[in-house]
């Protein structure tokens, strides 16, 4: 049985997810932030399951489908909305919109706007642990997309060849863009990409919090002791449109229906019984779900906007700025 | 003459040319959308990209043509040259000029080279469709313009047009070269629209257009910086300052004459390029001046380019990061004065 | 039984290649040719089988380490050797040297200097062929270190999902430049990569001319009647080092002693009475081989060089020069 | 002093630097060689790269430090991003620059964009070492310098220096900086050799060097376009013109006073780079020299650059394709003459 207040971390941070990102497709609607947003709804428990079985200082890569990961990865709620907003005060000081949110210091590494560019990287985090006998983990986060493309191939050769702990988990939510994933896979599974490598490889249900969870922790125990990348897919669905304001024309309204049914915040509040959590704690839950997101909001929206020039700050560390 | 955005002209230059040459197809990522959902109604034609340029083509022209990729631009840019050294005309997109890093080689080593380093037998009738540019706020990596990098190797050619009117007529040539073109298509340009005739013959590459007759000074614009160099000019006209602006359109090869007559007309320049400076277009246009118009020259070369920075995301850094109008007509007051 | 004349050709090729790789060999020692040569010494069955189950104008693709394939596909040996001598009459008017030799009208797509950039290539050609409902075979040569690279796995990714009709013929010669293949490989065996796509694989024994020759035959068939890529391992051993000039030291004296039980070369000479060849006709292919491999050189010794602003041409199609 | 090849200095700089900081990684192929035959007597060693650069650095500091890796440039630059990250000091080697096409994204989406996007928080202490320049007969595709395609990626740094004092000096200062760093080794320059004190400090990086004194014309020479110029200004003096020589070694940042400072005593300026001429280095100092320099200049800014063609293979074509003492020399006389 999870102890109480990993309980109270888990069902907190699935709330604050969907009603964030909830909100933020109406923001989206009405127009009124810039740029790109990529929501996450339906990746709720894929977010929370796999970060709730890692340190706060563990290393990962997220992509430009990150809020959810932000979230679970206890970065700021206030900064991260600000950041979205452009404001100063935002989690990338402006400077990376919602495609970007990360933070170093919570143990992002980055969210990358390029599909596959996470798994090298986070190959290269955890070879640092290796050579160092670090105590961190590294989990790369992607997409059923990015396994076509040649970096994660290449990541995940490395990863094997050299022995590195570390886990690659792919968010298989049945789209890439505007493609289903039944289309763009060559084989039976989608584990199957692991064969390549002979890496081991877990596929889970990632609409139940729970069993993301444990087998996180399971492949984590495992990668470690036998010093070997793990492959991890989990199953979920993508409710939101590839961005918002996508028609998501091309996702059947059977096929939504059908996966309602398997909500991941549905499966959660299914379970909590289980969990010997009570209506009330849910709806406390809730309530502090959406007194966080909205306080977030109100922040930002009360953000100063940097100043253009501060464009020019940070490129390189050791001269402040770029003339020009 | 009907008036069509940039995102028409392009589609139209696009069916036009499916439709004058079977050997044309397109590849890219859900350039039709919808794959594996073709049952469900309406929606076999379901994106045309994330902009909709290439939307009805599938439509149109079936899966064998239009064809729907996988996440690979390595593997597919790669198809696209054997495809074109073997009867082809592939239209390839690469959705954001950004993603240039994960396909390059297969421009720079093999689309580039194959003609030169084979002996002169193939040919790679291939065309690079893809999205550029910043405005958008669309973030540090789907945001940059990178015409020097394709610019710099010898074997490609570069266009990248301003309106709708170049852009058909440009993207109708492209397919038909010989050469494997890189097509620059720029985000906030889409929506912009000119008249363009249903009959516009293909304009030849390597050919830049006088966007305005002046004599005080010439500014030489890369593709959205047009918008702000006749800005600027309107505006300088209160200062009785005469500017002529010439859209190269065409990078590589470039129309050297037509700037080098402007310059000997005006004796100074300003080029606006949205990109970071260094080893630039602007850069490149400048060295030339030099090198061929010193005595015409009345004051240095001006370049007017985004900082060396990445491309911010929020609105105050980005439009800060672009060239404005302002700069523009600042440095040609400052010219002037001098 | 195969005919007189696919023997014929079989045998003289074999010798051809073989020959002329050590001629070449003694001529780099003498460093009487300029750049770098990377010879295919312990290649020649699985460039002769491979090309025997070819039709003329098929498209291949091939690396830096082409002579063999170019032999096989049988470009003129005279222009190939004067390539390599860097005269005007070279197969790529000196433009392109050994590593980049190649004849478009006899199907070569390129001998690509860029690890695994031939796979794709060829999947384009293959892809144009699908599309015109041509009869043209398709199949790209690469390494055993290929097999790691990226624009492999987009390639073979593609193909497949594509439906596609095309060889993925990999060399495995047990080495990438220095590094032993048993250390570099994930996997058992090689051809699991090709599991990643759920794609058809066969291994074959890549010394013996007539088993590349029937698996090649066997996969084309196959290959074009599921319409599907194929993807065909041949074993080997690379008798010549990476380049001429490698030391070589990390190539075992045993493994070499026991890869030589093997040659392709001597297994061919021991099979040739299963084809009702005898000795005489054995000396006869030699003969010719050699007599055809001094002309070679005889004639690109007395070509004459290209002048220097002979760089200047080809670039593009439309204008024959680029002006500096 | 010891005379050392620049070979022999890089070597030297990278002992230094993985016996000075334990953080301090090497990954590449063959960057050590002979893996899966270490077995085998002598062999685990074997390479050292395929210029014999990296050799003795596996057997003195061990395979945790200097790994081999697969034909993988994609995962393995990617990792050396993660790695600096997180506190290592990685060094990978691009075998050629010719390659850079199959991991570009890794340095310009990654490497030269991630502390910038992410608000500051990372550096990306990594150098990516790579051989580039012709003139070894080896072909398009492992001749190229593309100096320039790294120069225009704000975020990095690109180091290129000319004899072997400079090689380790910029190593050394190359290691310890806190960003990005391309170091690029011009492998006609391996064994040329100079006097190199053992205790040489790390020479910062953005600052050039004053080859030769001179007051008539200023040639600022591209790495291995020193020889050349130097070779050219020996000549010249016959005809009584006198070259100031300067090798700016490192391209960004660029050490333009230095330049400036030359140009207003000469006002007459050549550029020599081996890469392409368009949207190269020599177009873009051209360039700063038109902007900042205008009224120093008594005549265009020339640029000799190598013309607009992948390097052609054969030695006649090959040795055309370089610019040489001669162009240069021819082009000093006619500024002169001017
Ligand atoms: C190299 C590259 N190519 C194309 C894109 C455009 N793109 C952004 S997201 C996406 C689909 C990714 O699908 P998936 O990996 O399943 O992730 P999901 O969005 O479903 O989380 C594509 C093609 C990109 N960002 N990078
Ligand atoms: C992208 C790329 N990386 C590195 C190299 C350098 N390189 C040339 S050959 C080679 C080894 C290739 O081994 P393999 O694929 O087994 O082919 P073989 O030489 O054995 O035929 C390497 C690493 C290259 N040419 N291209
Ligand atoms: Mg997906
Ligand atoms: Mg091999």
């Amino acid at each position: 049985m999870l102890d109480k207040n990993k309980l109270d971390w888990i069902y907190n941070k699935l709330f604050t997810i969907r009603f964030f990102e909830e909100r933020i497709k109406k923001i989206a609607k009405e127009k009124s932030v810039p740029g790109y947003l990529h929501t996450c709804i339906g990746s709720e428990a894929i977010c929370v399951g796999v970060m709730a079985a890692l340190n706060k200082d563990d290393w990962i890569s997220s992509t430009y489908r990150n809020h959810g990961h932000a979230i679970a990865k206890d970065c700021n709620l206030n900064q991260i909305t600000s950041e979205i907003y452009g404001r100063s005060t935002g989690i990338c000081k402006g400077r990376g919109g919602s495609m970007h949110i990360s933070d170093f210091d919570r143990g992002m590494l980055g969210s990358f706007g390029i599909v596959a560019a996470g798994p090298p990287v986070v190959l290269g985090a955890a070879l640092q642990e290796k050579i160092n006998n670090g105590s961190k983990n590294s989990v790369s986060f992607f997409g059923d997309g990015a396994i076509h493309n040649g970096a994660f191939h290449e990541a995940a050769g490395l990863a094997k060849l050299w022995n590195i702990p570390m886990l690659f988990v792919c968010e298989n939510n049945g789209y890439a863009e505007a493609t289903a994933t039944d289309w763009h896979l060559n084989t039976k599974e989608l584990s199957d990409i692991s064969k390549a490598y002979d890496m081991i490889a877990y596929s889970g249900n990632g609409n139940d919090v729970f069993e993301v969870f444990n087998l996180t922790n399971k492949a984590l125990k495992e990668s470690r002791n036998k010093q070997t990348p793990i492959f991890l897919e989990f199953k979920n669905y993508r409710f939101s449109g590839q961005y918002e304001g996508d028609t998501q024309l091309y996702q059947p309204e059977e096929e939504i229906e059908n996966a309602k049914k398997n909500d991941p915040i549905k499966l959660a509040i299914d379970n909590a019984k289980n969990h010997n959590l009570t209506k009330d704690d849910i709806e406390k839950y809730k309530k502090n779900a959406l007194d966080t997101v909205n306080s977030a909001f109100d922040f930002a929206d009360t953000q100063p906007w940097p100043k253009g020039e501060d464009a020019l700050e940070e490129v390189y560390v050791n001269y402040p700025r770029e003339v020009n | 003459m009907p008036i069509k955005t940039v995102k028409e002209a392009i589609n139209d230059a696009l069916v036009q040319s499916f439709e004058n040459d079977k050997n044309v197809i397109l590849m890219g990522e859900d350039i039709a959308g919808g794959k594996g959902r073709e049952q469900y109604r309406g929606t076999q034609d379901a994106w045309g990209g994330p902009f909709g340029v290439t939307q009805g083509l599938f439509t149109k022209f079936g899966g064998e043509r239009v064809r729907d990729t996988t996440i690979a631009e390595a593997g597919f840019f790669g198809a696209a040259v054997g495809a074109a050294m073997t009867g082809l005309r592939p239209i390839v997109e690469l959705m954001y000029v950004d993603f240039a890093g994960v396909c390059f080689d297969q421009m720079m080593n093999q689309a580039a080279k194959v003609r030169y380093m084979f002996g002169g037998k193939q040919k790679v009738p291939m065309v690079v469709r893809t999205v550029v540019g910043a405005g958008f706020r669309a973030g540090s990596e789907h945001s940059q313009t990178l015409y020097s990098l394709y610019t710099h190797i010898p074997g490609l050619k570069v266009v990248a047009p301003y309106d709708a009117y170049d852009a058909k007529g440009l993207l109708l040539s492209s397919i038909q070269d010989d050469d494997p073109v890189i097509f620059m298509e720029h985000k906030r340009l889409y929506m912009t629209s000119c008249e363009v005739p249903d009959d516009l013959k293909p304009i030849p590459l390597g050919k830049g257009k006088i966007r305005k007759n002046g004599s005080d000074v010439t500014i030489v614009a890369i593709q959205r910086m047009n918008l702000f160099a006749e800005e600027a000019a309107k505006e300088l006209e209160n200062n009785n300052i005469s500017c002529e602006i010439i859209d190269p359109r065409s990078y590589s090869p470039l129309d050297e004459d037509l700037i080098y007559t402007s310059v000997k007309k005006t004796g100074r320049v300003i080029i606006v390029d949205e990109s970071n400076p260094k080893c630039s277009l602007a850069s490149e246009i400048s060295s030339l001046i030099s090198e061929n118009c010193f005595s015409d020259l009345k004051s240095g070369v001006i370049k007017i380019t985004a900082p060396h920075t990445p491309v911010p995301f929020s609105p105050p850094m980005e439009d800060f990061y672009i060239p404005s109008s302002k700069k523009i007509g600042n440095a040609a007051k400052e010219l002037l004065n001098a």
